[in-house]
């Protein structure tokens, strides 16, 4: 078959119009750009509902300064809200689509995505998206107010707002649609869009976790695609899938939905774990450890994480003896997370390391993640979830895994590849302010909220002190409160920092952190086509410190003569047959 | 050890206190150890302590082990943690044992409705009595078969540490044997619409006597 | 690449076996289904998915992982539908 | 500054365009999969919808099962045009592929005005609600693979990227694949 029309042409000739440079451009370098600044102008707005909701919680009844008096209803909206712009308009842009985009064609060493243009619909499809879950809030009949899982009768009934549920169902849903096409744009280019000589085991784990994560968000999300088409027929057609009378079943709504759920959160967390990985090798000049044992445990991982969903309803009314299979089947899933953590420790263990910002965030992500781990083992394990399902122990375990996964780690991402994206560097004293306060008030906000979980408090109340057993909690409430003030408020030097580094920032090389793999190996900010010639990779990814080397890094695509001493330099990888 | 835990109102809250606490000890110790690796291996290998990174090769078995032995740890820890956790689960939620007091509950938006069997002592029958309050003797076991009249709810009471979601379209049971008199609250712990948050009901539990006097003058049982 | 392509006359002899199968199916379908009637009518099902995967889709000449890919997608759904007899088909405690 | 171009590279040896359709299918699949999962959930659960399912109209869906693999054909034998290089040949052969697309169609609103009009909707019983889902889903799937059909045949025409041949086949045959499942599923339980 002629190679012609199979291999796809180079990008063409740069866009020159504005519109086609900034707005419709198939550059996956503009496209990044696009979805993380979507993703941090949704954080900010997941942010201020979290600040009304949790004033309310701590001085219930009491007009919430820049809101006023939080209704019960407005309260339930407020909650599903913030959850829904977290998860899908926050940690997925920023995470998947925004670094995905950055750097799988950087990494692999090709110019662009293999297909541009399906890149940048998948851009504007979840553009669209995000102006329908912002217009959910002013649906007729009020916003959604079932809460970010959408759990039917609730949902399916015509209390919560007539139209508020379907809108937040269609953003969802095109949502899903944008990733998917975005998904299907990471796979094909790094399988087939690799520079010369890279083999699959030379890729950046970055890379690995992003196709991992690609497949299993693809393959989790088809049901629950499936299960919204019925709960819309169920609100308009007059259908009963999930309505006990007509013979459906709302747990079916529930299984469809954490069958996706659950993979949805690692689907997060494999970027987040490849962005710290990049980042440890580079700051410790070490080679990354175990590389091939990550990669075998995220898939490993990957594919547990198909049949561990139940364990969000131990207690919602399922057969109790499903709970055996599913509890044994998540706390098996802790132990590659935990290889990937030990593997991650293992780097800096005998490394050279410099201190700087984005390592410090990578640190800051790891040590706070640990403990949202550990909680995890409580949830999971079914006889202890007796007690904490829907409790603010659960709000607490998953602010701690989600949290470090969608806001440290994309900061450690942001200021280790700002440089690599702009050309300049980011100031390291307001970037250390930056990160002191954040990491002090998140964790003002969210260990109270163990002990509020203890004390017995259950999810998605108004008003703690309408119960008695939770009146003396009152003042964890408060703390927690100002903690998240102190947290919005602590994001401030950052867009300080990002906005005057970006105009004036000092000037940053090509590769400011003297990293090894490829997307360091072209100019900063990279041109369109991103390398000037054609790339040949000859060794792994992390090649650091290679003895007899009087550079402590030797790039991936480095020819074998130029290394000082001369003599090939031992790959600490296979030598990939070409 | 684990903190801010509410009373111990009812049989098999000890066992799922001590549960926690098990999982608190062996989390808590991989947490601790853990956190102390990655922050000595920031201090210790520091750039001034150490100027040049070791070099180590390709990943062959010797170095998988350094990670794998650790990760098998974890694994035997949390075969531990499930065969606990499976012991504590069959004795609470896989039996519901006949109960010597047998009440009916309906949860339906914004309040839960209880029945006794009434004076012809079986459930579902005309001469059932409602309540508003679930009133139960101390000592006793008590086997609550629970249904939803609308959305998904949740029997929830912190001091009996017990909580059972109700979705509609099934009749689902839970028991438990309260151990203490004295007031609680039965607070529904799934989002269930506008009034979620005040949905709450009292339970009484009283000592046997006292709930006997009680139910006979009320007609609550036979 | 164009000899992996069976010739024409070959495509034309799969698509007459399948529209065979089809008629083998018909005629399983007018006994009363009986569980064996069923899997037969599925067993039949799958025949004619296989050849069209097979021959038309040329997965036979398709690398490992091109497989892996389409049995893996059909292994989730195994998954979700192993994990969710028992709440929606057996249904304990239903009304 | 205007980068070097690099060689258009293709590190395996299946050409990018039909890497990205086969895990399009994939998710394809777990969308379906998902559905009929569903579906036969609830058929194991109320053994009783044979019944109803026998008012389907069981000769309209093996005429349709007909009807697809006949399509199925025209659509290999287009890729094989394209792969000989007979431009015209392959077009003709997708439009053909298009009109089969059509056929069908033609045939399921019969079957769902015949279905309609006996008071068989969707609200009409879970059955039914399942029977609109599954179809109606999948006759999206069709109307956009006739669309698709089309577009690569008017291309094709002009012996443009006849690589797309073999992707929208390939696409044409997997609708054709679900198709071979829904009929037992829905016509022939009965």
């Amino acid at each position: 078959m002629g190679d012609a029309d199979g291999g796809h042409p180079m990008s063409g000739p740069a866009p020159t119009s504005f519109w086609r440079r900034y707005v419709f451009s198939t550059d996956h370098k503009v496209i990044a750009k696009q979805y993380l600044f979507t993703g941090v102008a949704m954080a900010f707005v997941g942010g201020l509902l979290a600040y009304v909701f949790r004033s309310q919680l701590a001085w219930p009844g009491e007009p919430v300064p820049g809101w006023g008096p939080v209704g019960l209803d407005e309260y339930n909206a407020l909650v599903t809200l913030h959850g829904m712009i977290m998860v899908f308009w926050v940690a997925m842009p920023v995470l998947v689509a925004g670094f995905g985009n950055l750097l799988i064609p950087l990494m692999v060493g090709t110019d662009d995505m293999a297909f541009p243009r399906l890149n940048m619909l998948s851009f504007w499809i979840f553009f669209l998206s995000t102006l329908l879950v912002v217009a959910s809030f002013f649906a007729p009949g009020g916003p959604p107010g079932t809460g970010w899982t959408l759990y039917p009768p609730l949902s399916t009934s015509g209390m919560p707002g007539a139209w508020g549920v379907d809108v937040l169902v269609l953003a969802v849903a095109l949502e899903f649609a944008a990733f998917l096409m975005g998904g299907i744009n990471f796979l094909t280019t790094a399988i087939n869009k690799r520079a010369r000589g890279m083999g699959m085991w030379d890729l950046p784990l970055f890379v690995w976790e992003e196709i991992i994560a690609s497949i299993v968000f693809m393959l989790s999300v088809g049901p629950l695609i499936a299960g919204a088409l019925m709960l819309l027929a169920d609100r308009h057609f007059g259908t009963g899938f999930y309505d006990p009378r007509a013979g459906g079943d709302p747990l079916l709504f529930q299984h469809l939905f954490w069958f996706f759920g659950h993979p949805e959160v690692y689907v997060l967390l494999l970027p987040a774990l490849g962005i710290v990985a990049e980042i440890f090798c580079a700051g410790a000049r070490k080679t990354l450890f175990g590389y091939r044992t990550i990669v075998w445990a995220t898939i490993v991982a990957g594919l547990l994480s198909f049949i561990v969903w139940a364990h969000h309803q131990f207690v919602a009314g399922i057969d109790p003896r499903l709970a055996a299979p599913f509890s044994l089947t998540t706390i098996l899933i802790s132990v590659p997370f935990s290889i990937t953590i030990f593997a991650l420790i293992a780097t800096l263990w005998g490394g050279s390391i410099r201190f700087s910002l984005p390592l410090a965030w990578a640190v800051a992500m790891v040590a706070e993640f640990l403990l949202g781990g550990v909680t995890g083992i409580v949830n999971g394990s079914a006889a202890a979830d007796i007690y904490v399902h829907d409790s603010y122990f659960v709000v607490a375990h998953f602010h701690y895994t989600l949290v470090p996964i969608a806001l440290f780690a994309p900061l450690a991402g942001f200021y280790f590849w700002f440089p690599k994206m702009t050309g300049r560097m980011l100031d390291a004293r307001l970037g250390l302010l930056h990160l002191v306060a954040t990491v002090v008030f998140f964790n003002v906000t969210f260990l109270p909220q163990f002990a509020l979980g203890m004390m017995g408090m259950h999810r998605r109340i108004a008003n703690p002190a309408a119960f008695e057993f939770l009146r003396e909690g009152m003042p964890l409430q408060e703390l927690s409160t100002v903690g998240v003030i102190g947290l919005l408020v602590s994001q401030a030097p950052f867009v300080v920092n990002l906005v005057w580094s970006w105009l004036r920032g000092p000037v940053a090389g090509a590769n400011p952190w003297r990293a090894t793999t490829l997307d360091w190996q072209c100019p900063s900010p990279p041109p369109h086509g991103n390398f000037e010639r054609e790339v040949v990779v000859r060794r792994g990814p992390y090649v650091y410190s290679p003895p007899g080397s009087a550079e402590d890094f030797v790039p991936q695509d480095a020819p074998d003569a130029e290394r000082a001493g001369g003599g090939a330099v031992p790959s600490p990888l296979v030598q990939p047959a070409e | 050890m684990p903190h801010h835990l509410p009373e111990v109102a009812s049989t098999f809250a000890p066992a799922i206190d001590g549960h926690i606490a098990l999982i608190y000890v062996v989390c808590g110790v991989w947490l601790a150890a853990a956190e102390i690796a990655l922050f000595w291996a920031l201090f210790r290998y520091r750039r001034g302590a150490s100027p040049r990174a070791a070099w180590m090769p390709a990943d062959g078995a010797r170095q998988a082990a350094w990670v794998l032995v650790p990760a098998a740890a974890v694994l035997g820890f949390d075969l531990f943690i499930e065969w606990d956790s499976a012991r504590v689960w069959a004795h609470v939620k896989e039996r519901t044992p006949r109960g010597n007091v047998e009440v009916r509950m309906t949860a339906r938006q914004f309040g839960f409705d209880f029945h006794y069997p009434g004076p012809d002592g079986r459930l579902g029958t005309t001469d059932d009595v409602a309540s508003r309050e679930l009133r139960v003797p101390a000592g006793r076991i008590v086997r609550l078969e629970m249904e939803s009249a609308d959305v998904v709810h949740a029997f929830y009471v912190p001091e009996l540490r017990l909580k059972q979601d109700i979705v509609p379209g099934r009749r689902i049971a839970a028991w438990f044997e309260p151990t203490r008199p004295g007031r609680y609250t039965i607070a529904c712990a799934e989002l269930c619409g506008v009034a979620h948050s005040l949905m709450q009901a009292p339970l009484l539990v009283e000592p046997v006597e006292a709930w006997r006097r009680w139910a006979t003058q009320t007609g609550a049982i036979r | 690449m164009s000899d992996a392509h069976p010739s024409d006359r070959f495509a034309v002899l799969v698509w007459a076996a399948l529209l065979a199968a089809l008629l083998g199916s018909l005629a399983l379908g007018a006994f009363v289904p009986t569980t064996m009637v069923v899997v037969w009518v599925f067993a039949v099902a799958v025949l004619k998915a296989g050849l069209v995967l097979y021959q038309y889709m040329h997965l036979k000449h398709e690398p490992r992982w091109v497989r892996l890919v389409v049995f893996g997608s059909l292994a989730v759904v195994a998954a979700l539908l192993a994990g969710t007899i028992d709440d929606i088909v057996v249904a304990p405690g239903r009304l | 500054m205007q980068a070097h171009a690099t060689v258009a590279r293709e590190s395996t040896s299946v050409p990018t365009g039909r890497v990205g359709v086969w895990w399009f299918l994939a998710s394809e699949i777990a969308i379906f999969g998902g559905a009929v999962a569903c579906y036969v959930l609830f058929r194991a659960r109320y053994p009783d919808w044979a019944d109803q399912a026998a008012r389907t109209l069981g000769w309209a869906g093996a005429f349709n099962t007909a009807v697809l693999l006949t399509s199925s054909l025209s659509a290999v034998l287009a890729h094989h045009a394209a792969v000989r290089g007979e431009a015209v040949r392959a077009s003709h052969m997708l439009r053909w592929t298009a009109v089969g697309g059509l056929v069908f169609l033609a045939v399921k609103v019969y079957e769902y005005a015949h279905e309609i009009s006996a008071g068989l909707v969707p609200a009409q019983s879970l059955f039914w609600s399942f029977y609109y889902l599954l179809t109606g889903l999948h006759a999206l799937h069709v109307t956009a693979g006739i669309v698709a059909l089309l577009a690569v045949a008017a291309s094709a025409r002009r012996g443009h990227a006849l690589g797309r041949v073999e992707l929208v086949a390939l696409y044409w045959h997997f609708v054709d694949v679900v198709w071979i499942f829904l009929f037992p599923l829905l016509y022939l339980s009965s």
